[in-house]
């Protein structure tokens, strides 16, 4: 399949009383759901997924239509564009678009020549977190994770995107490898990253699944280090554990999340109208609060500090526009370079090797 | 409400405990008795501690689900409660989840008791030797590849465009559009459990005297008599036994919705998997997993009063 | 006169020929693959006849009985049940049930449900099944176990559920596949009586299947004896015994000396067979005497069985009644020589 | 090898279209034979699409494992090769996770016949009755509640503070680290397949005479060579049964690596899971799925050459 | 004189005395729950010796048996075997085997593994064990069976096996709890007959539970009579069958009839009858003679049963040889009167 042509509605017509959404768990709540609902009259149907594999799963199936939106993350959407799954969004029916921030109006994981397959909505770094009680003092480079002093108390997500962790660690720790963009790796330089994380495969406790599997291998002392999402550090510490984060000085990568619109859906109006509303501000903010992540729309700060003071600045909504350029969104690798050669490794190869890895 | 559930936990314990010491009372009188078994208890301290844990496991998991979380932090408060039965009873979606999974349970049950009878039936009655293996083989054989696989491989028969559909088109009939619906669970479930019931209905059948049957149409009672009157209260037995195993696989699944269903399709499984798996609340998912269990306890202690265990 | 004895003389007499023929097999073959069960009977039962089948086991009597309930189909020949050819008939259809040897009693039912389950197939009304259901149950004496489940009885009892389950539904022919095989001897002997009894009571045909010669003998107005999936012998059970049609009758039905005398065979039953100690005279004339050595005497409480040896060195098995409490008189003698005599119309010649 | 393996597959569907016509073959006989048993075969038009979709199911998964899938778009290239097999011999990665997945479905089968022997054994003989529907509660109860439950609740009896170290630790124990690890999962499959174990083995021994077991006392056999020499091999239809079950459960199950599993601790399933769900490639999940079939296969077909089938 | 003959007698002299008692039970009790099996069994067995337990069901001979074997445990009481204590030893410790009535043969293992297994267990060596097993399948008359599973053998080979497996180990009693039990009655005789064969042959003391009296008189050395848990007659056949102890006994072995005469009770076993026409003498002096009615005759092959009324009404029971081939002469007179006589000392009397 190629990627679908844009298919765009004139307008936003009256909704179709139904909404099928694939989502992040915690990305549609009923305190932002139940206020559409009542206001559309698009009865939202939630189909929570476990990991960016199954939200591919989830929208190919039936052939498509099944579901009508999906908030798809970086290391997923190219696979819809190209697989032909999603169509190009007109961003002119999201009035909010105007607001965002400005690196995420036309990323490159979810617009393609200019048609914007996905409408990017929340973002977040992926960090280094570890038990302040265990690890005394703090870790200022991703080291931490393959070095043997944690050995069986480490914790790394279960995912081939995680190649592209030890790839951005590696390009600063060995320039020789010559590793510009950590999802674009040859084969000589996915080797190198690949034998360092069968490295740290014996220092690793659980490649963790689930955002709660984190979270439990923290609070049960399973784990003291390890890779993780705001979110998790935000839970542990309400919840009392001694944990901190941080950006190491390599710096991170991270995941900036889409919606995208499948290309056979059903009920394209109440798609439009619930893209529309989860990019006001209002929205923005409680998803991010809700989750512990960061809006694309830079609007939200306000709304932020309102519900929670300070939240604007902790989540760097107020500099965004900077704090953007230290992380490596993800995005599905492809076996076609940046600069057109096709010497890359795609994410076929990735996922073997992650299993490799695994064993 | 409270009291009352935690007099019946009290009870239960103290039933528990009466029964299991009474087992190591009655052991160790029939080991002086027989002195002949005591090395096959050998084995049994491996056991006893399998049973202990077990019980903690299954203890752990109803005792957190009085529990409460808060749904911010996720920290779990330990003061005892029945909020999270309570928001299970009052919303609609939970309630419906539970119906469904408990629905489809029996449905499947149901579909496998109709679909292996006369199969297992064929197999014991009129089968020759060679032809028995051959079932047995077709039965087991799809047993040995990965759950997932076969699961996947109906969805290929399933898509719009898969092998149902082909097939129906070749035919010349309409195309149907069952994949990703409940139907499409429903015929997935069954077929995968498929085995299970045909397994132990085959060891009760043969089990019956062929006399009986002819004791039967020699009384003047045709096949269909036969049937409900001698061979399927006969049969029960192992009737009952693959309900237990299709029920409570069925009951336990939470793969299948994802991969089959449809929009509307999440099970008890599935809902259990979203509280743990993100909102980090336990004690809701424990007390959500136990529903199943408190539905069958009801049934059961109403099939007992009625009488229905008598007939075994 | 008592019944049986009057009924005997009078079917010697008549041969219950005034009764209408109710089961007739007409050159009926069964083989399964390539055994010969069934190779060539031919059967009349009349109506209200006791009618045993006797015969060494695999003899084909089962068979026969499971052609006539209709369980097997036969390869050739005709059943016919009152005059009807009912060959094709399945079992449902025909006006016959019967008292399997394994009792087949439906587990799962109660005493009473086993005997109602006939009538309740037929549509009969509740409160007539309930009748007659009782009734039954009062003829084979278990009117309070209508509440049991056939594992909570013993095998007697059990075996009496399934005769009531038949006749409870008063079919035409009752037929009865060794019911009495799996009873102990006590028990044997008293549910022979019973049987016997009840037909009396009912008056239904029943077609009886032993291998027992004594219940053959004891029961039965008429016994067709079968060997090797033929019948060789039908007759009294006097007839039977005897004037044994061939060496196979004489051994089967009761124990039998053969004796050779002039190039012949006669056969010489051992109670018709008289002692005497050495020079004593025997009460009766007209005896054929001779001497014998005893080999071995064994005591069964009502008489000694004698193991004897003739002059030509025949051996022979003699029975006496213990007239005297002391039954040491010949026991002693065993190994002596004694006299032993026959009428000579006891003998009967063998062809 | 692929002309073989092609020789294979149409000898298969030989014997098996001659297997089938040969049971309509003798079912058309027994029906002229046994007018009464017709009536029983109204059951057989849902039985016979069953089987044929059954068997759809399973053609649709054997012969997508020789097609290929194009690894971007996910599109699947219908030409048939070896490729998917050779990939998996040939890679260190693939063997071992099939390799460890039957070792686990094996260990996990043997632990529990090892723990369901005793436990049957005690429930049949020694148990009271009221002993016995008490043991079979115990055993059923965690059927019907959700499976993934009772593996969260093990979660929280293996985690570094959890429930077994925490007892460990009042004991007077050194804490174990076995959460997360193979020896988790072994445990937890025990666990949750047990009762589909004792349920075959329970009445197996049900059927052995006590008779028996007092000859062979009588015999001058203690308990030991008793066991060994009437109970286990009169048991053994029911252990055949349970392992079958245990065993195809385990081979098939995914998820309990996902969540007690450490590193390296990945099943088929997974691999199969990873196959479809991300590369879309179905055929390759496919072969995967096949390879413990393709193992059985050959194990139980040996089996049958050295005549250990004789026995039963 | 034969060699039962020759023992009985013996016996009946010397009560085997010479012989060292090889099992004892003193006052032995045991009681499931509330139901008192066996309440106070005082039992000698005597090496060689052929010894029956007879009594009706439930009257605790099982029971008596399991005791022995060590398959139970008694609540009371010591049992002792050849002097030693054993009433504490499991049964692999005890040097008895069992004949189950159930047969309890290893569905699993051919013949000949069956046999072989009380000899593996005891570690005999392969070739012992291999000669032992064929010599113990010729002496059951199974040489070519070894072979088969128990599931393709008839009853009666089941039987044998059974037999062959506790005889192999040449044990110092052989406990049989019913062992014919469930044969038919053509097997069951055969079998009497072998199994009297092999103890000659094995001189091992037998030890044999029955409810078949007949059974119990042919094959025994002495009998112990069991009624309600405990012993109520021990002694030779002929001494319980002509001398019985009391009213059960004389009721439970043989058909008896009970006469009442000046106030006491006397036991007449129907043999002991003769019947003469009226006017007829009868062939001995000194009988007691009186008038009865026949009532009915049965014909029973080797002698007629007939049923009488006496002069006071008290109904009993004759039997009589059939001398003749023609038996009607009695059954005609059948509800005429006869004259009976009987030897006075045939009447036993009763107290
Ligand atoms: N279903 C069957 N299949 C094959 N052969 C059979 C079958 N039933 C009976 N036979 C054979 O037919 C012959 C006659 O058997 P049948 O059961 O009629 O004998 P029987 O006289 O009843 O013997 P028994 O006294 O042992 O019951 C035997 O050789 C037997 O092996
Ligand atoms: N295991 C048991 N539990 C309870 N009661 C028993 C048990 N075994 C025997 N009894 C009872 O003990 C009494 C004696 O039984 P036993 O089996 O010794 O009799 P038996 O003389 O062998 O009878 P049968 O001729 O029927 O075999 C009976 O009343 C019986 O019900
Ligand atoms: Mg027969
Ligand atoms: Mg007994």
């Amino acid at each position: 399949a190629a990627p679908a042509a844009p298919n765009y509605p004139q307008t936003i017509g009256k909704g179709e009383g139904a909404l099928n959404i694939v989502a992040w768990e915690g990305y549609a709540e009923d305190a932002w759901i139940k206020p559409f609902e009542k206001d559309t009259g698009c009865i939202v149907n939630r189909k929570y997924a476990g990991s960016s594999d199954e939200m591919v799963t989830l929208m190919r199936q039936g052939g498509g239509g099944e579901y009508d939106l999906v908030s798809a993350s970086g290391d997923a959407s190219l696979r819809l564009i190209y697989g032909g799954t999603v169509q190009p969004i007109d961003v002119k029916l999201i009035p909010d678009f105007e607001n965002f921030v400005p690196d995420l109006k036309a990323p490159p994981h979810n617009t393609i020549k200019g048609l914007h397959y996905g409408l990017s909505y929340e973002w977040g770094p992926n960090v280094l977190l570890y038990n302040t009680d265990k690890v005394t003092t703090a870790p200022t480079s991703w080291s931490a994770i393959y070095d043997d002093a944690y050995k069986g108390k480490v914790s790394v997500p279960d995912n081939p995107i995680q190649i592209a962790d030890a790839a951005l660690y590696l390009a600063a720790k060995d320039p020789s490898l010559g590793i510009k963009d950590p999802y674009e790796l040859n084969e000589k330089q996915l080797d190198a990253v690949v034998s360092l994380l069968k490295k740290q495969r014996t220092l690793v406790k659980k490649y963790w699944a689930l955002a709660s599997d984190e979270i439990e291998l923290f609070k049960n002392g399973d784990v003291v280090i390890g890779a993780a999402w705001p979110y998790q550090t935000i839970t542990l510490k309400t919840a009392g554990a001694k944990v901190a984060d941080t950006i190491p000085a390599e710096g991170a990568t991270g995941w900036a999340d889409s919606w995208m619109l499948s290309s056979k859906s059903k009920h394209v109006n109440c798609a439009y109208k619930f893209m529309a509303y989860v990019s006001t501000p209002a929205v923005q903010a409680q998803q991010a609060l809700f989750f512990g992540e960061t809006p694309a729309n830079l609007k939200a700060c306000e709304e932020m500090d309102k519900a929670d003071k300070g939240s604007c600045a902790r989540y760097h909504l107020n500099e965004a526009t900077t704090y953007i350029k230290q992380i490596k969104f993800w995005k599905t690798p492809q076996k076609t370079c940046a600069d057109g050669s096709k010497t890359c490794t795609d994410y076929s190869v990735w996922q073997t090797k992650w299993q490799e890895v695994k064993g | 409400m409270i009291d009352r559930l935690h007099t019946v936990f009290q009870t239960t314990t103290d039933r528990l405990s009466a029964v299991l010491s009474g087992a190591v009372r009655r052991l160790s009188a029939q080991l002086w008795r027989r002195p002949g078994i005591s090395a096959g208890l050998l084995l049994s301290p491996p056991l006893g501690w399998f049973v202990l844990i077990y019980l903690a496991a299954l203890a752990a998991l109803f005792v957190s689900a009085f529990w409460a979380t808060d749904s911010f932090t996720g920290e779990i408060d330990r003061t005892w409660s029945l909020d999270n039965f309570r928001t299970i009873l009052d919303s609609e979606t939970y309630r419906l989840i539970a119906f469904r999974t408990i629905f489809m349970a029996a449905a499947v049950t149901i579909t496998d008791v109709v679909l292996a009878f006369p199969f297992a039936y064929y197999m014991v009655r009129l089968a020759t030797p060679g032809q028995r293996i051959a079932l047995f083989t077709l039965v087991l054989v799809p047993l040995w590849s990965s759950y997932l696989a076969r699961v996947y491989a109906w969805r290929l028969i399933f898509a719009h465009d898969g092998v149902l559909n082909w097939l129906l088109h070749g035919l010349g009939f309409e195309r149907v559009e069952i994949g990703y619906t409940n139907w499409a669970m429903w015929i997935v479930f069954s077929y995968i459990w498929l085995p299970f019931m045909i397994m132990p209905i085959y060891a009760a059948l043969e089990r019956i005297p062929y006399s009986l049957f002819e004791a039967s149409l020699d009384l003047g009672a045709k096949a269909w008599r036969t049937f409900f009157k001698v061979i399927l209260p006969l049969a029960l037995p192992g009737v009952v036994a693959g309900s237990i195993f299709t029920f409570s696989l069925t009951l336990g699944d939470y793969i299948t919705p994802v991969l089959v269903g449809g929009p509307g399709s999440d099970f008890i499984g599935n809902v259990v998997y979203a509280n743990v798996g993100i909102a980090n609340n336990v004690p809701f998912a424990a007390a959500y997993a136990t529903i199943p269990l408190i539905v069958m306890a009801i049934y059961l202690i109403a099939a007992r009063r009625s009488g229905a265990f008598d007939v075994m | 006169m008592n019944e049986i004895a009057r009924q005997d003389i009078e079917n010697a007499k008549t041969g219950t020929a005034e009764e209408p023929v109710i089961v007739r097999l007409s050159a009926v073959r069964k083989n399964y693959k390539d055994v010969a069960a069934v190779e060539h009977v031919d059967l009349e039962v009349r109506r209200g006849e006791f009618y045993t089948l006797l015969g060494p086991s695999g003899s084909g009597k089962t068979t026969t009985l499971r052609l006539i309930a209709g369980f097997e189909k036969p390869d050739a020949g005709v059943i016919e049940l009152s005059g009807a050819d009912v060959t094709n008939l399945p079992p449902y259809d025909r006006d016959i049930n019967t008292v399997f040897q394994d009792y087949a009693l439906f587990p799962h039912m109660n005493v009473a449900e086993n005997v109602a389950y006939g009538l309740q197939t037929k549509g009969v009304p509740k409160d007539e099944t309930r009748d007659r259901v009782i009734e039954a149950l009062r003829m084979v004496r278990l009117q309070n176990f209508g509440d049991r489940k056939p594992a909570q009885l013993s095998g007697g009892q059990r075996q009496r559920v399934g005769l009531a389950r038949a006749i409870v539904n008063r079919p035409k022919v009752l037929l009865l596949d060794e019911p009495l095989g799996a009873l102990d001897l006590k028990l044997r002997q008293e549910m022979q009586l019973e049987l016997k009894q009840i037909q009396k009571e009912v008056k239904i045909t029943f077609l009886y299947v032993t291998h027992d010669q004594e219940e053959a003998l004891t029961m039965s107005d008429r016994i067709a004896i079968f060997n090797h999936g033929r019948i060789v012998q039908i007759g009294t059970p006097t007839d039977v015994y005897e004037q044994p049609a061939d060496t196979f009758v004489a051994g089967f039905v009761g124990t039998s000396n053969i004796i050779r005398r002039e190039g012949k065979r006669f056969v010489l039953r051992p109670e018709k067979i008289r002692m005497a100690s050495l020079g004593d005279l025997f009460d009766e004339t007209g005896l054929h005497v001779e001497e014998a050595r005893v080999l071995e005497a064994v005591y069964v409480g009502m008489f000694t069985r004698y193991h004897l040896a003739l002059g030509d060195g025949t051996e022979i098995v003699a029975v006496r009644q213990n007239f005297d409490r002391t039954t040491a008189r010949f026991r002693d003698a065993a190994g002596t020589t004694v006299q032993v005599a026959w009428r000579p119309d006891c003998l009967f010649e063998l062809r």
